[in-house]
């Protein structure tokens, strides 16, 4: 199966890298942006029987691993494979 | 008294807290592997600078599943001296043994200067050598030391005095320009409930002797040192001196 | 064959992938057939200008390469020299421009990961780094883009490695704004019985490879160009080399680690041309053959032919030739360090390449006569025509407000403060650190022993354009005199050479002119070249880069006793003027930077007087009451007096005597001093022993530089030109 | 208007992040994990008349300044506002 995990800081969290975008962007002529939020993204192949376990599996990735739940919020996309 | 300095892959000030312990010091001192779970007797434990696993997916995060990360927590819940620096200070984070999370500096880069600490406290092992209040110049070197915590955390941890370390200007003034990585209130180092787990961005282990030009740092070292010898309790009266050992 | 269908091999292919003249028939009587393909592709890599010095060889030899301190010299993965007390330093330099010009970040990451395995191979711990870099006119296409990629990717690389960048160069000229130059420098250390050489031994000896998967990364650029690419699918192209600075480190932890056993018999890293130089270099300077399977090397991606696999430049890659029956103790080592490591191939009697894949034979290539037949050339040489005019004199332009030309000149990227840089890069980690970057030189010292190394490179490519062999010479010359600052005693140099087309008969000529510079002034200071490493090409659409001999050179102090540093440490200090003043504009920075004019003839190196001032600078450094040594180069007299104020805020008053332009000249063999009043003296007479003109040119104190010229007194606050100082570089940049 | 921007490091790159994090999880319990891909990801605001317009500014945003299409590749998802 195949999946995406999205990690953003949580909107508390300060984020000077979406910030910094914005302003480059602005710099260069993208005047029409008002905001920017800097985030990962993961894409995540493995094995799993349905997409309970899937899914079950991918927020335990989540939660050890792939996000600081302290400053970050996940949220996590099966993209195929994920029929059952 | 047996030091021990965790060695993960990519850590790489390992050496050089070796280096002061050991040769500086003279005390007993092990290197422990990351896939050790046995501390080898060891009374203070150093979780080392570095990039741990290249640092990446976030400073510290893979470092802190290691099996070695495991022994380390029993150890400072048995009140063992555990300290933290640099990729440590993260790698504790990442672990639970200290609050917090360290995002990156607020300028996006990585910063390798000299910044000036305010000693928050001294009744701490680690700070028992120091004064209250005394300013220290040590260098930092890291990309990811933004200290973050939600507002009411924050408020319990100054409660409890969990702040060790905080950035200054040279003249000890609270200033912006002074926490060069933009830490929530200005933290550069934390220790926990009991004391004996501290962490910090800056390197003591950097200016610990007087051919770096600095030795503020050897004191810190010194204090763990006579703490366990001369247990805790004694430590304020014990500061006097300053800096010097 | 794998996915794709080998192209047939012909002299039109062969030129396609870089071989010229007939050194296609030559390969093709040397193995007495027409080549394979891959064949083709190994020896048209061995046979580049990269590998093979092709051009550049028959001039190489003219620099003193043996001393008593040379341990290797020129050949092998670094040069070594002897430091003394049982150990030995390695180090080298080299050159990543193409790449980062193409993929800043990547391509300046990546150098740096390449010179630390260069360094390692040998057995030596790396500990210290230099980067040398000149970009283009601030302002030019892209500039700012590349400053940022190329100064993020030294410093992420090398700080996730955990060695200390220390020192360099940051140069700005136009004639760089299509092919910046990234030359990137490290230095190790060994006890003198730890070196390893890269030299294969014992037939059936087994060979490993060890490190990252081999991907289609910086396949020789010359197969791109090549008619059966072009119709495959994109994915087919080579892809831009990604550093992997944490695989380095673990390497480099496991490979020192395995060089401690005696089971590694060679190592050497997969450089320029991956497994093909690794292993033919390998076995070339052992005499034997050996034979892969190529089915056995790691990939990243599943469908590489041999051709690719033989070619790749993926990073983070080495091959080890093991001891017999010790391969399981190897294995442990690199598995622990959870490192991939497999035997890919054998050592051979007969000095034959043999390359298996998939049950195939795909090349069968006697190895020496390819180092033997190797081609080599003597280009073509012209003074250019442009000379005469480019050596006229400029004159000498008014001077009505020096210090504030002064200030001018402190406000350019190019002399201002590069904190904006080397705050990116960790330049204390090891704790070894004595003198970081912001001195003349910096300074390690090395644990377990008396010694210090100093460390600096070096070069104006404003006097190599307008004189290439004075400006060779004084190349080496500023770099000796900068570790004479600290104290040093030279002990050897690297280099790395960056020049346009050798095929241009002018750029020929430059490179001939300074290389025979850099070996007069070698010989003439006793600082024998050890390693070193040529970058030709380095042009865009015929406009070449200025020529850019970068010297990197050691040097040792021996005992960790009180250095002299570049800036002002007590008040009352005197300020000694040591060295002749012959009123030389020509290339100046002041002419260059204020006057928008390149011309003249840059200042004469005289070596004689090098000599003399170095060992003078020693001399003094060991006798006690010398704070202050800093040298004057770019910028002349005011400049380094201006530099000297900034590290402790400490101004000074001077009197100089001639014409104001005394105060920008460049003349060479030239170094301000601060001494404690009671060490004056003393000072002296060394001066007069020596041979050394001195001048006594007044004193440290107070928060204002004031310069004495004539009848009239410039004067301006430190913290004022500091300023000015501190935010030329992050103002220009935007940053 | 908001839209997510997703940056990869193209297929053939090396992804030296990914592979650790792969790595990463294997040693901690997810076996079923047979590959990672890292990357970035982007939440923009900004305005913009219609879709068209919007799609092809963001395009040239990522052209300009969020991707480096030397070494990756990305891709844009409008996510709300995105009526007309
Ligand atoms: N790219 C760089 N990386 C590290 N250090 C640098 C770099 N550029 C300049 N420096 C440091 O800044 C100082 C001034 O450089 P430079 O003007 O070239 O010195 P000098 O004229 O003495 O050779 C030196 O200490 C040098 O090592
Ligand atoms: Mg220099």
């Amino acid at each position: 199966m195949k999946a995406r995990v999205t990690v953003y800081p949580r909107a508390q969290v300060l984020d000077p890298q979406g910030r910094a975008i914005a302003q480059a962007l602005g710099r260069v002529g993208f005047d029409e942006v008002t905001e920017v939020r800097a985030g990962k993204s993961f894409e995540i192949e493995f094995e799993a029987d349905d997409r309970a376990e899937a899914e079950a599996r991918l927020e335990q990735m989540c939660e050890t691993l792939l996000a600081n739940t302290v400053v970050e919020d996940y949220s996590v996309t099966l993209l195929e494979g994920a029929t059952a | 008294m047996k030091c021990g300095v965790v060695v993960f892959p990519g850590s790489n000030c390992d050496h050089d807290v070796y280096h002061v312990l050991g040769h500086v010091l003279g005390h007993e001192t092990s290197l422990l592997w990351h896939q050790d779970t046995d501390l080898q007797g060891c009374e203070l434990v150093v979780v080392p600078g570095g990039f741990s696993y290249g640092d990446y997916l976030r400073a510290g995060s893979m470092a802190a599943l290691s099996p070695i990360v495991g022994a380390v927590r029993e150890h400072a819940d048995r009140g063992g001296l555990v300290l933290g620096i640099c990729n440590g200070f993260q790698i504790l984070l990442e672990g639970g043994l200290l609050p917090g999370a360290m995002r990156q500096n607020h300028n996006l880069r990585f910063l390798c200067q000299d910044v000036y600490l305010r000693v928050e406290r001294n009744d701490l092992p680690f700070t028992r050598r120091y004064d209250v209040g005394q300013i220290l110049r040590m260098p930092i070197a890291h990309a990811e030391g933004c200290y973050q915590n939600d507002e009411d955390a924050l408020d319990a941890l100054e409660a409890r005095g969990g702040v060790a370390f905080r950035y200054v200007d040279a003249d000890g003034q609270d200033a912006d320009a002074a926490n060069v990585n933009g830490s929530a209130r200005a933290i550069a180092g934390l220790c926990n409930e009991a004391g004996n787990v501290m962490a910090m961005m800056p390197h003591p282990e950097r200016c610990a002797e007087e051919l770096m030009g600095n030795v503020d740092g050897l004191a810190l070292f010194a204090g763990a040192l006579d703490a366990v010898t001369e247990p805790l309790g004694r430590g304020a009266t014990a500061a006097a001196g300053g800096a010097t050992v | 064959m794998s996915a794709l269908a080998e192209p047939s091999v012909d002299g039109a292919l062969a030129s396609e992938l870089g071989l010229e003249g007939d050194e296609y028939e030559t390969l093709v009587s040397l193995l007495g057939r027409d080549p394979s393909y891959t064949e083709l592709g190994i020896v048209s890599a061995l046979w580049s200008e990269h590998c093979s010095y092709k051009s550049s060889k028959v001039y190489l030899k003219e620099f003193p390469t043996e001393g008593p301190t040379v341990v290797e010299g020129p050949g092998e993965n670094a040069g070594v020299v002897d430091i003394g007390y049982g150990w030995v330093a390695a180090f080298k330099m080299e050159s990543h421009n193409h790449p980062s010009f193409i993929e800043p970040y990547q391509g300046a990451a990546t150098g740096v990961g390449g010179i630390l395995r260069d360094v390692f191979t040998m057995g030596a711990r790396p500990i210290a780094c230099l980067d040398s870099l000149r970009f283009g006119d601030i302002n030019a296409p892209r500039m700012r883009h590349l400053v940022d990629g190329v100064v993020r990717g030294i410093g992420d690389y090398g700080n996730c490695v955990g060695i200390p960048t220390v020192g360099g160069e940051t140069g700005f000229h136009s004639s760089y704004n299509g092919n910046i130059l990234v030359n990137a420098f490290a230095l190790g250390v060994a006890r003198r019985e730890g070196i390893f050489l890269a030299k294969a031994e014992g037939v059936g000896n087994p060979i490993l490879y060890v490190g990252s998967r081999t991907g289609r990364d910086g396949i020789h650029g010359a197969t791109m160009a090549s008619e059966s690419f072009d119709d495959q699918s994109e994915a087919k192209r080579p892809t831009v080399q990604v550093g992997d600075p944490f695989t380095e480190k673990v390497l480099l932890e496991a490979c020192l680690e395995a060089m401690k056993t005696d089971c590694v018999v060679a190592i050497q890293d997969m450089g320029a041309a991956g497994l093909t130089s690794s292993c033919f270099e390998m076995a070339a300077r052992g005499g034997l053959g050996f034979r892969l399977d190529l089915s056995h090397v790691p990939l990243r991606e599943p469908d590489l032919n041999p051709f690719e696999i033989m070619l790749s430049e993926s990073q983070e890659r080495m091959v080890v030739m093991a001891r017999r029956g010790r391969e399981d103790e190897l294995e442990r080592i690199f598995r622990r360090w959870e490192l991939e490591v497999v035997p890919i191939g054998e050592l051979t009697e007969g000095g034959v390449a043999e390359l298996d894949f998939g049950g195939r034979r795909v090349a069968q290539i006697p190895i020496a006569p390819l180092t033997s037949e190797a081609p080599e050339y003597t280009r073509p040489v012209e003074v250019p025509s442009s000379l005469p005019a480019r050596q006229a004199d400029p004159g000498v332009p008014e001077i009505a407000d020096p210090m504030g030309d002064l200030q001018r000149l402190l406000g350019t990227p190019e002399l201002g403060d590069k904190g904006w840089i080397v705050r990116q890069y960790d330049h204390t980690v090891r704790t070894n650190t004595v003198i970081g970057p912001g001195g003349d030189a910096a300074l390690m010292r090395v644990k377990d022993t008396p010694v210090s190394l100093a460390l600096t490179s070096d070069v104006n490519p404003s006097y190599c354009f307008l004189d290439p062999r004075t400006g060779g010479a004084q190349a080496v010359a500023e770099a000796a005199r900068n570790l004479a600052c600290v104290g040093a005693r030279p002990v050897g140099l690297t280099d790395c050479l960056n020049f346009a087309s050798p095929e241009n008969p002018e750029i020929a000529w430059q490179f001939r002119e300074c290389v025979r510079g850099m070996a007069e002034a070698c010989e003439a200071l006793g600082v024998p070249v050890v390693s070193g490493n040529v970058s030709f090409y380095n042009e865009t659409e015929g406009s070449p880069v200025h020529p850019t001999p970068t010297v990197a050179m050691v040097g040792v102090v021996e005992g960790v006793a009180d250095s002299p540093v570049s800036w002002f440490r007590a008040e009352g200090d005197r300020i000694l003027l040591l060295g002749r003043d012959s009123a030389e504009l020509g290339g100046s920075a002041f002419l260059r930077l204020l006057h928008d004019c390149e011309q003249g003839r840059p200042p004469a190196v005289d070596l004689d007087a090098e000599a003399r001032l170095g060992a003078l600078l020693r001399r003094l450094a060991l006798t006690g009451g010398l704070h202050t040594a800093h040298d004057i180069s770019n910028g002349g007299l005011a400049v380094a007096l201006a530099e000297a104020t900034f590290g402790r805020d400490l101004g000074a008053r001077v009197r100089i005597e001639g014409a104001p332009a005394a105060l920008f000249s460049e003349s060479q063999a030239r170094a301000i001093v601060a001494i404690a009043p009671d060490s004056v003296n003393e000072a002296l007479a060394a001066t007069t022993e020596l041979g050394v003109p001195v001048a006594e040119i007044g004193e440290v104190g107070g928060t204002d530089l004031a310069i004495i010229n004539g009848g009239d007194a410039a004067v301006c606050g430190v913290a004022d030109i500091k300023q000015t100082w501190l935010e030329a570089l992050p103002s220009a940049l935007d940053m």
